[in-house]
């Protein structure tokens, strides 16, 4: 799969611009679709094509395993002290009126951090996902190699015999 | 008041019966010279209380030869284990 | 606290005698004393009538109510209590001594009880301790004698207890006066004291639990429970007449058993049984002349009793054995023990110049004033028992008897002969000079002892009953003592009650037992169900695969519905 | 501070999850969930003491959205005293957990297992603070899944744990989703979802056929994740092939909060008036109940495993439960409370000291625990005091639950049911009897490897006995919170309490 060259280019171009969509749909959630959770697909969906296209290990190389773990922490966190932050402010929990001067740019502000943060957590998920199943088939590859060994051993072995 | 007397085979001492006898005869004797204030007829009777002791301490005796027989054990009667309460 | 122990008579003893194990032997003597001094003290200082009351849940207590007749009977517990002190200044048993103290202090502390529920706890208390005092004996069947007479003890204050309730129910109050024995209420506390004062029929425990109990138990026992009986008979059932034949028989009986008889502790036992005897007639009568009998023969009986009890004990002390078949001679080794002993007999035998004439006399007096004839002459009757089975057979054929074998034997130890002595000088002393004990009676009813005729009459009475024991041992037919077990009503409790029950729990508890088995195997077979039921692959419990959980939930879900329909 | 602790129950918990997630040093991620769950326990005694004292209920609003609206958090007298059990059980298990955990998952996991460890007691938490019903929702996948993720990590030492887990995976999740299938109902019916607004807005819809068939959906989720009855398949094995910290927390919380929220939609949102309530649902429920407790005992009899064993007769137990709500009255409810708090405390004593054994000795069963009773006392006398509470033997706290259960039952006329249950309670003397015997009665087998008990093996355990004996002692203030909750969902009629 690596090797078609039509695929390689179109992907070199296509990542960039997923990358930057997801960004829109992710700060965009405000006035039209999108919010955190379809961004951080279509984020996590560049990073799966650069690992189809480009190989696991390429794959594994931009994004390091322990990236996701930090990723989804990272995500949950955001979310739960922007919402800490409202308390901090003296109003309840994810009271985002307090976040700054004007009510309504606090919401704002709440309503963006807030999203990236489920934004982060569901890309690195949907990334860890991906290669905890993909990195089986490199696994399943290997069992079916010697599968494959073996077959042609024992191919190989009926042959003499059949030659005696 | 210590009264020398073993039973069964010999007699007391002679000096002892003499004794014996001296008092029994002072209290028979006693018994014309006192007037005694009786609540019962029976009582009234002259030496009814000798007599009366002297049966009564025979009666005693037969008695017990009959309780003898009837209500005794061997003395380990108790000690075998037979639902003992 | 204090002020409470100090008012409460017996009390101090009880509370006191919880101390007496923490001391070393000699300062416990002199504290056991001090404690009976003081006690002494202040019962004798308590006028009757009511003094301290309490309330327990709604029910008023009398805790402390002094009778006409309390203080003699207080006095003559005070005295026995520290007599039994001095007896036991050898026995370095400490339990024995606190079980005393504590025996003695409830049983003062019961004669004050002014209701029938504090008389129970006292007389619990009293069955409890004395216990102690049995168990203390050496020989093999000491524990199971105990057990025997705790059981009967303790009986007597549950139907205490029961007549106590129905007093209660029928609403005459609980304060102890006379009561109609004819009630159910009445033969309960009936039957309760008499279990105590050895009625015929529940007499056993009394000949059995006392001889087995140790040298100085068996004393300390003597006085109390017993007496304390007689005084709550005489406080409730003075003058139902039934009493005076339940009395007579008490009396008659036991002197053919002492007769057999051969250990010569329990041959005391029954003679305090006929003494016993002797009172009940006298509450039986009812007359102030047989009260004041009564009392002062209970009074007089405790001393001479007791110091009975002490010598046969220094006796068994010494000697090891106080079967008569084994005793003689003791005269010349234990001299200052024959002649207290003598004495006891003398004063039982109610011979002149001794306890037991001016207080025997007393109720014999009021029985004939009164006209019952063949109660007077069973009554004299004992009196020539008591020469046969105490003076010739306790006293004179042990101490100057012939010995059957060779028995040595020292002197009974110092502290023995002192109470001994005491004993023996307070029998002399009332006998010769009784005005101090008439002072204390209950009434003012006298009986005129010192006439001639009647003295006469008493002294004939006591020596040719002699003569008749010279006559028969000159003849040869005086029977030697055999040692034998002589059955006595405790046969009842001991041999009859058990075949009883066996012979009807026997088919009941057979079938019981086939009914239990058949149960047992169907359970075992439900629990083999269940088994299968429960295992890995089963209905049950096992894991069972999604798909069935899943329809199962469906049919749940189901069945509600169809429920919600049908309802 | 103060009146932010609703929320700081849930959230201290929820955000350490991702910081013991984070922490790979040894001990650090057991740090974080020891001061968590510590930290939690206090807040819900404060919580209970808070309430207590207003009397009447608190309420949170997050981010101060007004109540239909906006989520709020809800602590009245039934939340009060479910709170400090679970934070308590989770507490002590934390403390157990750490020689436990170290004996049974290997340290890569470590960190992750106190992130789903803390997961599982926030979402726990969550339920039973949560005012909405939808959020309790979200709270009971968080709790769930947390807790589906626990017990297949108990496949390091027992491969049988994957199936097991699978298995409660699938039918944790059928039950959330009927739960959640029937609040769909009701937010179509009634347009909310904050429970006390569904509470007044449910009876102009009533009588229509959504209306029970939302109520039969939610019931139904909730029966299976209580594990009542005929629905409790996927417990035994999940409590026995899971870590055996993990036995300890779940056994003694997971199936109790699903009670509470029984509880709490039942009375609280449909009311004991609801049409076809009573009947149906409270018939159902009895009998189930008393059908599981005898079924519960009779496995537990002839189990071997312990884990099994206990797990069996948490059964048992759970169907006691469910009888105190089927009799829908004041004092049945109290008693179910009652039974909510004491069986935690019991399990939680009898898991903690078996935990200890099979950490030792690999797996706990009869044959482990032969005459152990004098190589490790302390612990086997920790499990004898949770068998006779669970049999109700007086002075333990097995025996006032048990008490206003069958008082509650009287009250009723169920004296069928009354005598059943004690038949049952009686009946689990013969497993506590089986395990003294074996512990006590008969000696150590030649081969069998020593067992031995350190302080701190046995303390967490000994914590929840001397709780357990403490309750049944002096019970009464126990006895007065369960009838208030009680009295939160049916109003106490003048004199019956």
């Amino acid at each position: 799969m690596q090797d078609d060259i039509v695929i390689r280019v179109v992907a070199k171009v296509m990542i960039p611009a997923v990358m930057l969509f997801a960004l829109y749909v992710q700060f965009h959630g405000d006035y039209g679709p999108g919010g955190g959770f379809q961004a951080g697909v279509i984020f996590a969906s560049a990073f799966v094509l650069n690992a189809v296209v480009f190989g696991l290990n390429k794959g594994r190389h931009v994004w390091p395993a322990r990236y996701n773990l930090m990723g989804i922490c990272g995500g949950v966190l955001l979310y739960g002290f922007t919402g800490v932050a409202g308390m901090v402010l003296g109003k309840n929990f994810l009271n985002f009126n307090v976040l700054s001067s004007d009510p309504v740019a606090g919401q704002h502000l709440g309503i963006l951090l807030v999203e990236f943060g489920v934004g982060l957590t569901v890309a690195a998920v949907m990334v860890m996902l991906f290669f905890t199943f993909a990195g089986r088939t490199a696994h399943l590859r290997l069992l079916s190699k010697s599968d494959a060994h073996e077959r042609k051993v024992s191919a190989s072995k009926t042959a003499k015999k059949v030659k005696k | 008041m210590a009264k020398s007397k073993n039973p069964k085979s010999k007699l007391t001492p002679a000096l002892g019966l003499r004794l014996l006898a001296a008092v029994a005869g002072l209290l028979v004797l006693a018994e014309i010279l006192v007037h005694r204030h009786a609540y019962f007829a029976l009582e009234a009777m002259p030496l009814f209380f000798a007599g009366f002791g002297f049966l009564a301490f025979l009666a005693i005796i037969l008695g017990s030869r009959l309780v003898a027989k009837l209500a005794t054990r061997p003395v380990d009667y108790y000690d075998t284990p037979e639902g003992d309460a | 606290m204090l002020e409470m122990l100090l008012s409460i008579p017996g009390l101090l003893l009880i509370v006191g005698a919880l101390l007496v194990p923490v001391l070393p032997h000699a300062p416990r003597q002199a504290y056991m004393l001090a404690l009976i001094g003081v006690s002494g003290y202040l019962t004798f200082g308590i006028e009757t009538g009511v003094h301290t009351t309490a309330s327990l849940g709604g029910l008023d207590l009398i805790l402390v109510r002094a009778e006409a007749m309390t203080k003699p009977f207080a006095l003559v517990f005070h005295i026995a209590a520290a007599l039994n002190v001095f007896y036991a200044l050898h026995d370095p048993n400490k339990t024995t001594s606190a079980a005393g103290l504590a025996y003695a202090g409830a049983a003062i502390a019961a004669l004050f009880a002014g209701d029938f529920l504090t008389l129970f706890l006292y007389w619990e208390l009293t069955a409890i301790t004395s216990v102690f005092l049995v168990l203390a004996g050496t020989s093999a069947r000491t524990m199971n004698a105990a057990m025997r007479y705790l059981l009967m003890q303790v009986g007597s204050g549950v139907v205490l207890l029961a007549g106590a309730g129905l007093l209660w129910r029928d609403g005459t109050g609980l304060t102890i006066q006379a009561v109609d024995a004819l009630t159910p209420a009445g033969l309960c506390l009936l039957l309760a004291f008499g279990i105590k004062a050895a009625f015929p029929l529940v007499n056993g425990w009394l000949q059995d639990a006392y001889p087995e109990a140790s040298v100085t138990g068996t004393v300390m026992l003597s006085a109390f429970t017993t007496k304390l009986a007689i005084y709550m008979l005489a406080l409730c059932f003075a003058g139902f007449t039934p009493l005076i034949y339940i009395g007579a028989v008490m009396a008659v009986l036991p002197v053919f058993f002492a007769a057999v008889e051969n250990d010569l502790r329990r041959v005391l036992a029954y003679s305090l049984n006929n003494q016993l005897g002797f009172m009940v007639i006298g509450i039986g009568v009812g007359t102030q002349l047989a009260l004041n009998g009564t009392v002062a023969h209970a009074f007089a009986s405790t001393i001479y009793q007791g110091l009975l009890f002490m010598a046969l004990g220094a006796v068994l002390h010494r000697t090891g054995t106080a079967k008569a078949s084994q005793l003689g001679a003791l005269a010349k080794s234990m001299p200052l023990t024959a002649i207290f002993c003598t004495v006891g007999a003398l004063s039982i035998i109610s011979f002149p110049l001794f306890s037991g004439f001016v207080t025997k006399s007393l109720t014999l007096g009021a029985v004939a004033k009164e006209g019952y004839f063949f109660v007077w002459l069973a009554m004299v009757f004992v009196t020539v028992g008591a020469v046969q089975h105490i003076f010739v057979k306790a006293v004179y054929l042990p101490f100057f008897g012939p010995a059957p074998k060779r028995v040595k034997a020292k002197e009974a130890p110092l502290g023995m002969l002192l109470a001994m002595g005491a004993a023996a000088a307070l029998c002399l002393g009332i006998g010769v000079y009784p005005e101090p004990l008439y002072a204390l009676l209950p009434y003012d009813a006298r009986y005129e002892v010192w006439k001639a005729g009647y003295v006469l009459g008493e002294l004939q009475l006591l020596f040719f009953a002699g003569l008749g024991f010279v006559f028969l041992s000159l003849r040869g037919v005086y029977p030697t003592a055999m040692d034998t077990t002589v059955l006595n009503t405790d046969y009842l409790f001991r041999r009859t009650l058990p075949r009883a029950t066996m012979a009807i729990a026997g088919p009941v508890l057979r079938v019981w037992f086939v009914v239990l088995a058949a149960l047992k195997r169907s359970v075992l077979q439900m629990l083999k169900i269940s088994e299968q039921a429960s295992r890995e692959s089963g209905l049950v419990s096992g894991i069972a695969s999604i798909g069935s959980a899943a329809g199962i939930f469906l049919a749940m879900f189901a069945l509600m519905l169809i429920l919600r329909q049908v309802m | 501070m103060m009146q932010h602790l609703p929320v700081l129950q849930v959230l201290l918990p929820l955000l350490a999850a991702p910081f013991a997630a984070l922490l790979r040093g040894r001990d650090l991620a057991w740090g974080v969930a020891f001061i968590t769950t510590g930290a939690a326990f206090l807040i819900s005694i404060a919580l209970f003491l808070e309430q207590r004292a207003l009397g009447t209920t608190l309420v949170y609003e997050m981010g101060n959205w007004a109540a239909p609206i906006g989520i709020v958090y809800v602590i009245d007298a039934a939340s009060a005293l479910v709170l400090p059990v679970i934070s308590g059980i989770g507490f002590v298990a934390t403390l157990a957990a750490r020689q436990l955990v170290a004996a049974e998952i290997d340290a890569r996991d470590h960190a992750l297992f106190y992130a789903a460890w803390l997961l599982t007691i926030a979402g726990m938490l969550g339920q039973v603070t949560t005012g909405d019903a939808f959020n309790i929702f979200v709270f009971l996948e968080i709790s769930s899944l947390s807790a589906y993720a626990l017990v297949a990590m108990g496949s390091g030492r027992d491969r049988r744990a994957l199936p097991a887990a699978f298995n409660y995976l699938i039918l944790g999740t059928v039950g959330a989703t009927f739960y959640v299938i029937g609040l769909g109902l009701l937010y179509m019916l009634t347009g909310t979802l904050n429970l006390v607004d569904l509470a007044e807005r449910l009876p102009q819809v009533e009588e229509t056929r959504a209306a029970f068939t939302a109520m039969a959906f939610i019931a139904l989720g909730l029966f299976l994740k209580m594990a009542l009855f005929p629905l409790h398949f996927w417990l035994v094995p999940a409590y026995a092939h899971a870590p055996s910290a993990v036995t300890a927390l779940m056994a003694s919380t997971a199936t109790k909060v699903s009670v509470y929220v029984l509880i709490r939609l039942i009375f609280g949102v449909f009311g004991v008036e609801f049409p076809g309530l009573a009947d149906a649902v409270g018939l159902l429920v009895l009998t189930l109940g008393i059908a599981g407790a005898f079924v519960g005992t009779l496995a537990a009899i002839v189990e071997t495993d312990l884990k099994k064993l206990f797990a069996q007769s948490s059964i048992a137990q759970l169907g006691y439960m469910a009888i105190g709500i089927g009799a829908m009255s004041a004092t049945g409810l109290a008693a179910a409370f009652l039974h909510l708090f004491n069986h935690a405390l019991m399990k939680g004593a009898l898991f903690l000291a078996i935990g200890m054994i099979a950490a030792q000795a690999g797996r706990a069963t009869m044959g482990t625990i032969q005459g152990a009773g004098k190589q490790i006392p302390i612990t086997m006398t920790a499990i004898l005091f949770g068998g006779l509470a669970l049999i109700g033997v007086p002075l333990t706290a097995g025996f006032i639950s048990k008490l206003y259960l069958i008082r509650a039952l009287l009250e009723q006329d169920f004296w069928l049911l009354a005598g059943l249950t004690f038949l049952s309670s009686a009946l689990a003397l013969a497993y506590v009897w089986k395990i003294i015997e074996a512990a006590w009665l008969q000696p150590r087998p030649k081969g069998a490897p020593k067992l031995h008990e350190t302080a701190s093996q046995y303390i967490p355990a000994w914590i929840m006995v001397i709780a357990t004996l403490g309750f049944g002692i002096y019970a009464t203030p126990l006895v007065q919170a369960a009838f208030a909750a009680a009295h939160v969902f049916i109003p106490s009629v003048a004199g019956a309490n």
